[in-house]
């Protein structure tokens, strides 16, 4: 590992970062577009980071609070560090980050490690909704998992492989040989079942604003705050970036990495902002419905 | 030698001797009494030593005639041993039954003196007229002495018994004379030359006889009579008819049926497993000690009689396994009849009452244990010595009746023993003891055990059991006494020297489950120093558990294995019930083990079957039947891996155990499932296994076993609860990683192994720690204790994060070496199952550290202390080994892989230092350890320095509305969380199996309602019993 | 003649068991074992019965003629005084349980002395 | 604990506290509100204050503004994203929602709803304020991070209105809370609750807005202030 991987790598980061805040103001601005409005500006997101990075009081409910946000930003640039970025045809290239072919077991569990810590600061602040945030938000990741699940052991099927660099290696050449179009199933699948990984609505009510406050976060505020919205993007995008390098052949560089990721981001908006929120019964019902039949069928059209 | 008629003069003249006695010389008298039985005992016991010596049989005529013109006797090596014990127990007997035949008066200590001089000559007799009259001389003596020394009940009970007796008697009678008729002679052995049952109307003869000679067992379903007598004669008496009577009967039969011929074999075979199996039925009812003590009695005999009828099949071995049977039942009933007379408590649950004077109670569980045929007493040795020639010799479905009735046998025998230990007693009157009636039972108990030591010494197998831990067991019961500190260090260091001197013996595979049993019971027994004062009882049980599962590693043999097994399972049954609400518990946890050792034992069976020995690599090989024999040795381990179907017990058992039991027999005792499929599964043939339907069953077991656990823990209230239901779950992982036969799957299997040991103990002793300090399980009812308790909330947070497999602790390995060996063995739905399962895995440890921990404190909690040093040590030990583990995971998985290549050497991991390499990827856990260990602090540094002072705030410091929340109780979010999750899923929490094995006790137990209301009390209807027996055995077996 | 014994006996035999098993009172069982026990004695001694024999008593004579061959089987004439004694300590000691069931329910009913039962 | 016990408990306490009203002459305490005893795990007795023990009740302190330029780029994102937490419970809180449609849209000036007083820094305080209706204020305000700006919605907010007289109505909310923006009128239309927010970032901008240190300082005053309408206080001094 030279400096100079450090470098990208870092410089990666702070990328993504960005591109998660503007995709954060898109979103916004969509919405308010959608309802007849003007809308926020579009650098609206870094305007509140900074706000809440400036807070001048701070509570802390205790020490494991004090981590939540430190676990949840942890696990976004995590996440990043082991997810490959961009397709140069070097496993060890610049955007690979410290990824080495990127095994897609330890991303789809890494992926808990923010979650988790998260959980338990949100816990430690003693708030309800806090917990009935949390618990509705690991019922429906459990229902999410399973055909994402499905859908990832099929495409891992499929290539022989559960390296993300080999998968999008074995994309490249052509839009016809991306799991889009290769593993319909599979892909049907993750494109629904992510619909619940983005938590956009109808599947928000883990947050569920206005209902039960902002779920996990109702305690937090101001520097730790500010900490979370700079994980949420970072994650946002990694999941995007997963789900581009699974089914949409990955990014041979920025430019497209940056379509593809809003593109993908997109849907999620999209459907969410036709959509009213669904009560969690409801949610996960609807994943064992439609995406888990659909992985079920990506499992079995590759075990014969 | 002294001549065996003698027995005769003792027993008569003692009896005339007692004429002379005043009345008013009690003691004198019964003095006199014992004298004479010793004496008679002293004779044949002389005898018995002689013959064992090499002596030869004597034969004796009276009067110098030769039969049928004289009394003639036998003394061979069979009738010594059995007048031995005849007289012993007689002579136990009249000691427990001093003062009660003094009351009585001479003419009752006389008769008692009959009864025995009678039973030995029942014994010796070779002539059949002699054994209708002492048979009289018995019945008569038995009513004289109830109708002597009884009132109420027992009398009406007499009544009947003459009654039948007479009946029977007379029957018998009329066999005779038949037989007389055909043949000529009263002689057993002329008429065995004669072939009686060849004769014409000798058969009918015959039946009479061997029919009579069945009712006088007090055979299934004709024996109301004698059941009456069980539970209303004094326990003393019953004692008598069940060990004494009982034996001589059952060695009249055993004369008679070589008169009868082989062809009556099957028959009495036959009609011994249906009385085993319906007098063991019918007992499921009871509700009376000495009543239920007679239907077992009848069982025990209905047992021998099988024997009996293949004793031609068991050839040489019928002595060893029809003594090793008859004593048990003949010590461990004369026991517990005795017991009873001193509980005198009718009801079986108020027999809490023995609690009050422990040593009582471990007579009880003693002569119990000795009952089902438990180790180390005889009844075990001769039971394995049974199941292993009749399985060897194809006789399949009475290996199954015998162990169908010894099952039932245990469920009534343990539900007693268990309201014994575990029923109320505070309202119950303590029990008196007196001298002469504790002296017999101590007696009998400490014959169990030697005898049991001797049967065990007798074959080869057994000789070869390594008796040096039951010793070690002993010694602690021995000095129970002293405090818990004494105790504990004592044990510790005897485990850890045990371990240390067998570890080089020992292979890999058992290296591995050898150190997780005595490493682990070293740390959770430094919990034990939290406990204060003496602990009665836990240490020889919780050693005993310890014992066993060292056994089972070591064992060179398969009867080793299973003498370790039942060890174990008797160890952790007594660990088991020692919680405060855990009889339930405790009893279907010993259910589902006796079933499932009883499925191991005929396994094992076919295993011995056509191979002709007993080492442990016959499992390697098995050629009889070998789908069903691999087929049931795994169902027998997955009820120790609680299985679903077979779980029901594991919920309550380790939930409601103690705090340092609950690690014991979750993160340790299951494993002994685990390494039992093991070595099934390596017998199997490993990666050229030709059983292919076994594992792929076995696989979706445990795929489903994984869903419902996991679903099952997630809506559990109890923490501990929780946590059973979780190993339920992860026990379900192993078993699918094994059933995967490829190496990843193993690695897989082994790494959990591995690791479900080090984050189940550490949850374990954690939660059960605090719930020492906060005196409840209920999750709902803790709250915000990582305020008082932040080491075992760490504690905690660990063991949480490495058992749902977030990187980079260590649950990470076994998830991915899952992942790999899915993709590698094609079984992606169970896999998928198995990863949805470890999603929801993920909510219950949430649950379980955000209820207890996090949240809001209650108000009674406030000054709670941090959980107790004691217990903080082996859990930070077991921490230290997780982060050990999680950091360096080749130290772990790369010698398990060596090991495990042996069997399947194909699809091996490449290391490449830190990282591991398969076909699909590849995983470098120091890296991403380090990895993320980095970014971690980075992050924390950013945050601490942007929160340049965060205000430290209390728990109702919270958004509320613009309120202030009122209380904690209410503010606290636990009860009932995951209810949107019940919503959607609760037609997958249904307890079909619970509900199905509940069905199945109550059918059982309605069935045996139903049927034992045959026995209407009624003298006449018993009769009708007879005659309809008689009837129906004459058209079976002559007209048939 | 030998038949007609054998007959009455087994007649006896089963009139003696039909009063067991059906008469209440329980003298009257008692009397239906007496009888039942009678029975088993005489087919006993009916089955030692050898067409023209003589009774078993042997002298000097008799051992000289032919007569030895002729007497009847005494080895069951032997058994039946045993059998009888045997039978009438049985009947005995019945009739002990008799009084002292009287005594303590006032009743000889057999109905009435099912305490014990299932 | 069943519900029947409950029950007599609270109604022991009850009589208990009316006992004490009548013969101290003391202020009134809820009775759920007073010292109580529970019975810990070990058999020990606790004693909880619920009025104390929940808290952490430290005073505030007064927050000193960052250097210069530093200072400058957070009040210009302070006033560029103004997280709003509504307080509306009289007639002046319906002016609020207009603003998040098309017409009005308050969120090209960057400000926008949020839901909990831990994440906003500007507290909308609408129609008339009643005795009742103020803890709740007080409580939500003080529980806000500092920086933090109060606009007072409406004349019956700022100066009782027409209900100027009433018993129950607060006349002066700026006797309780320091208020930043004023913006008057029965009810004020939402363009002028957006001139307010307009005026406000001006404020801020101009490092003027900074009321939360002057609620710090005269601590003492307002407390007493708020005590005097409020009788049954059952919160700590200070509710962070």
């Amino acid at each position: 590992m030279t400096i100079a991987k450090l470098g990208y790598t870092l410089l990666g980061l702070f990328i993504v970062w960005n591109w998660g805040f503007l995709m954060g103001a898109t979103f916004r601005k969509i919405g308010a577009r959608l309802a007849g409005r003007y809308g926020i500006p579009f650098y609206q997101p870094w305007i509140n980071f900074f706000k809440n990075i400036g807070v001048r009081t701070t509570i802390t409910h205790g020490v494991m609070y004090y981590l939540g946000p430190v676990f949840r930003l942890t696990g976004g640039i995590g996440l990043f560090f082991f997810m490959p970025m961009v397709f140069t045809g070097d496993p060890n290239g610049h955007w690979t980050n410290f990824s080495f072919e990127g095994d897609l077991i330890l991303i789809l569990y890494f992926q808990l490690f923010g979650m988790l810590g998260m959980a338990l600061g949100a816990g430690e602040g003693g708030h309800p909704y806090s917990a009935m945030g949390i618990a509705r938000g690991l019922a429906q990741h459990a229902a999410v998992e399973l055909p994402l699940t499905l859908a990832f052991l099929s495409i891992a099927i499929q290539y022989d492989t559960f390296s993300v660099y080999k998968i999008v290696e074995a994309q490249q050449g052509g839009f016809q040989n991306w799991v889009l179009f290769t593993n319909p199933f599979a892909s049907a699948a993750i494109i629904l079942a992510m619909l619940g990984a983005m938590g956009h609505s109808p599947f928000n009510l883990v947050k569920a604003p206005n209902e039960i406050l902002i779920g996990p976060a109702t305690e937090y505020e101001g520097t730790y705050l500010g900490f979370m919205q700079s994980a949420g993007s970072i994650l946002h995008v990694m999941e995007a970036v997963l789900f581009m390098n699974l089914v949409f052949g990955g990014a041979t560089s920025w430019a497209e990495l940056i379509v593809k990721t809003f593109l993908i981001y997109f849907w999620s908006v999209f459907v969410g902002m036709v959509f009213p929120r669904f009560k969690i019964e409801q949610s996960i019902t609807w994943f064992f419905k439609v995406p888990l039949v659909l992985g079920v069928l990506a499992i079995i059209v590759f075990s014969f | 030698m002294i001549s065996p008629i003698h027995i005769l003069t003792i027993g008569l003249g003692g009896a005339f001797a007692l004429g002379f006695v005043p009345k008013k010389a009690k003691d004198a008298a019964a003095v006199i009494m014992l004298a004479a039985i010793a004496l008679m005992g002293v004779l044949t016991g002389s005898w018995l030593i002689g013959l064992i010596n090499g002596d030869s049989a004597q034969q004796v005529f009276t009067a110098g005639f030769k039969p049928p013109f004289s009394i003639n006797l036998l003394m061979g090596l069979n009738e010594g041993a059995l007048t031995t014990a005849v007289n012993f127990i007689g002579l136990l007997g009249g000691i427990y039954l001093y003062k009660y035949l003094k009351e009585a008066g001479n003419h009752a200590i006389m008769v008692f003196l009959i009864f025995i001089m009678g039973l030995n000559v029942v014994i010796m007799t070779r002539d059949i007229f002699n054994l209708f009259v002492f048979l009289e001389i018995v019945s008569i003596a038995t009513a004289g002495l109830v109708i002597l020394t009884e009132t109420g009940k027992a009398v009406q009970a007499g009544f009947k018994y003459m009654l039948a007796t007479g009946v029977i008697s007379g029957v018998l009678l009329i066999g005779i004379i038949f037989a007389y008729y055909y043949s000529g002679t009263l002689n057993i052995d002329g008429l065995t030359q004669a072939h009686i049952g060849a004769l014409r109307g000798g058969s009918v003869a015959l039946l009479m006889i061997m029919v009579s000679i069945l009712l006088e067992l007090k055979t299934f379903p004709a024996n109301g009579w004698g059941l009456d007598v069980y539970e209303g004669a004094n326990a003393g008496i019953g004692a008598m008819l069940s060990a004494a009577t009982a034996t001589g009967m059952y060695y009249v039969l055993y004369k008679l049926l070589v008169m009868a011929g082989p062809e009556w074999n099957y028959w009495i075979a036959l009609i011994g497993a249906v009385s085993f199996i319906g007098s063991n039925v019918l007992a499921l009812k009871q509700r009376s000690a000495q009543r239920l003590l007679g239907y077992s009695s009848i069982g025990q005999i209905g047992l021998l009689m099988i024997i009996l009828g293949f004793k031609d099949i068991l050839g040489d071995n019928t002595p060893y396994v029809a003594f090793g049977i008859l004593f048990s039942h003949y010590f461990a009933k004369a026991g517990l009849f005795w017991l009873a007379g001193i509980v005198k408590q009718s009801d079986i649950a108020n027999w809490a009452v023995i609690r009050k004077k422990p040593y009582f109670l471990f007579l009880m569980g003693t002569f119990i244990f000795a009952l089902i045929g438990f180790p180390p007493f005889p009844s075990f040795f001769a039971k394995w010595e049974l199941v292993m020639e009749l399985v060897n010799t194809g006789n399949l479905p009475w290996v199954v009746a015998i162990l169908f009735g010894s099952m039932m046998e245990a469920v009534y025998l343990f539900r007693w023993f268990g309201y014994a230990i575990k029923g109320e007693n505070e309202n119950i009157e303590d029990f008196k003891i007196e001298w002469n009636k504790i002296l017999p039972v101590g007696i009998v108990a400490i014959a169990l055990y030697v005898t049991g030591y001797f049967t065990a010494q007798h074959t080869e197998a057994g000789a070869a059991i390594n008796w040096i831990p039951l010793f070690f067991v002993a010694a602690i019961f021995i000095l129970d006494f002293l405090p818990v500190f004494v105790k504990n260090t004592i044990a510790i260091i005897g485990m850890a020297l045990y371990f240390y001197n067998i570890y080089p013996d020992l292979d890999n595979m058992r290296l591995v489950f050898e150190a997780i049993f005595m490493i682990g019971g070293i740390l959770t027994l430094i919990a034990g120093y939290a406990y204060k004062g003496k602990r009665t009882g836990f240490y020889p049980v919780a050693l005993l558990m310890y014992a066993g599962l060292t056994a089972i590693i070591e064992a060179q043999t398969t009867l080793q294995f299973f003498f370790g097994w039942e060890l174990m399972t008797a160890g952790s049954y007594f660990l088991i019930i020692r919680g405060k609400r855990s009889m339930p518990h405790g009893l279907s946890y010993m259910l589902f083990s006796v079933g499932g050792a009883y499925a191991l034992l005929i396994g094992l069976g076919m295993a011995f079957a056509g191979q002709d020995s007993l080492g442990m690599e016959i499992i390697n090989t098995i050629s009889y039947l070998p789908y069903w024999a691999y087929g049931l040795l795994i169902v027998g381990f997955l009820t120790k891996t609680a299985a679903l179907g077979l779980h029901i017990w594991l919920p309550g058992a380790h939930g409601e155990a103690e705090s340092d039991v609950s690690p014991m027999v979750s993160a340790i005792l299951l494993k002994a499932g685990v390494f039992g499929i093991v070595l099934t599964l390596i017998g199997m043939g490993g990666e050229s296994n030709s059983y292919p339907w076994l594992p792929y069953a076995l696989g979706w077991l445990g795929a489903i076993t994984a869903f419902s656990g996991n679903l099952m823990a997630v809506f559990q209230e109890d923490a501990k609860r929780l946590l059973a239901y979780s190993s339920i779950g992860q026990l379900g992982y192993i078993v699918l990683g094994m059933a995967m036969m490829t190496h990843l799957g193993w690695l897989g299997g082994f790494s959990y192994v591995v690791n479900h040991f080090l984050y189940k103990a550490v949850l374990f002793l954690t939660i059960g720690a605090v719930v020492l300090r906060v005196k409840t399980h209920n999750m709902y009812e803790m709250g915000g204790l990582i305020k008082r308790m932040p080491l075992a909330f760490i504690a905690v947070m660990i063991g949480i994060i490495a058992l749902s497999g977030v990187p980079p602790l260590s649950g990470f390995a076994g998830k991915w070496l899952f992942y790999n060996a899915i993709l590698e063995k094609g079984w992606y739905l169970q896999g998928a199952i198995m990863f949805f399962s470890g999603g929801i895995a993920f909510m219950y440890l949430w649950r379980l550290i955000h209820t207890v921990f996090l949240g809001q404190l209650k108000d009674n909690h406030r000054n709670v202390k941090e959980i107790s040093i004691w217990f903080l040590i082996p859990i930070y030990l077991l921490l230290a080994g997780i982060m050990v583990y999680s950091v360096k995971p080749q130290w772990v998985l790369q010698p398990l892989g060596d090991m495990i290549a042996q069997w399947f050497p194909d699809g091996q991991l490449t290391w490449d230092g830190g990282t591991a390499f398969t076909k699909y990827g590849h995983w470098a856990g120091t890296a991403v350890a380090v990895t993320i260990i980095v970014a971690f602090l980075v992050v924390l540094a950013l945050l601490l320095i942007s929160t340049r002072k965060a205000h430290k705030v209390k728990q109702f410091d919270i958004t509320y509305s613009g309120e202030r929340p009122e209380r904690p109780e209410t503010t606290h979010v636990a009860y009932n969380v995951f209810e949107g999750l019940y919503k959607a899923m609760w037609i997958a929490t249904i307890p079909l199996v619970e509900t199905w094995w509940n069905k199945v006790t109550d059918f059982l137990h309605d069935t045996a309602d139903i049927v034992r209301r045959i026995y209407n009390g009624n003298g006449q209807t018993y009769i009708i019993h007879i005659v309809l027996f008689i009837i129906v055995t004459y058209f079976v077996i002559i007209g048939g | 003649m030998e038949y007609i014994t054998i007959t009455t006996g087994f007649l006896i035999i089963l009139a003696g068991l039909w009063a067991i098993m059906t008469r209440k009172n329980i003298i009257r069982i008692i009397i239906g074992f007496s009888l039942f026990d009678t029975g088993i004695h005489i087919v006993m001694v009916s089955m030692a019965y050898v067409k023209g024999g003589v009774a078993p008593i042997l002298d000097k004579n008799e051992l000289l003629t032919d007569t030895a061959n002729k007497i009847v089987d005494p080895v069951p004439q032997a058994l039946v005084l045993t059998a009888i004694v045997i039978g009438l300590g049985v009947t005995a000691l019945m009739l002990a349980y008799a009084m002292k069931l009287h005594s303590e329910k006032k009743s000889l009913d057999i109905e009435s002395f099912k305490d014990l039962k299932w | 604990m069943s519900e029947k016990d409950m029950n007599s408990k609270v109604n022991e306490m009850l009589a208990r506290s009316e006992a004490n009203v009548k013969n101290s002459g003391k202020k009134f305490v809820r009775p759920e509100d007073e010292e109580r005893e529970v019975v810990a795990p070990d058999g020990s007795i606790i004693k909880v204050n619920p009025i104390y023990d929940y808290f952490s009740g430290a005073r505030p302190e007064e927050e000193k503004p960052r250097n210069g330029i530093v200072e400058k780029f957070l009040n210009w994102a302070r006033a560029e994203s103004i997280w709003v937490l509504g307080f509306g419970t009289g007639c002046g809180s319906i002016e609020i929602p207009p603003l998040v449609t098309p017409r009005f849209d308050m969120f090209r000036f960057g400000v926008q709803m949020r839901p909990t007083p831990r994440q906003s820094n500007a507290f909308i305080i609408s129609g008339y304020l009643s005795v009742k209706t103020l803890k709740r204020v007080i409580r939500t305000y003080e529980q806000m991070p500092s920086p933090k700006y109060v606009l007072a919605l409406g004349s019956c907010t700022i100066n009782g209105g027409m209900y100027y007289d009433s018993y129950s109505t607060i006349n002066r909310l700026d006797h309780y809370i320091p208020v930043d923006v004023y913006i008057a009128g029965c009810m004020p239309r939402p363009e002028a609750l957006l001139a307010g927010f307009a005026k406000l970032k001006e404020l801020i901008k101009a490092g003027k807005a900074e009321k939360a240190n002057e609620y710090a300082r005269n601590f003492d005053w307002y407390k007493a202030n708020q005590k005097k309408i409020v009788k049954d206080w059952n919160m700590p001094d200070y509710n962070w």
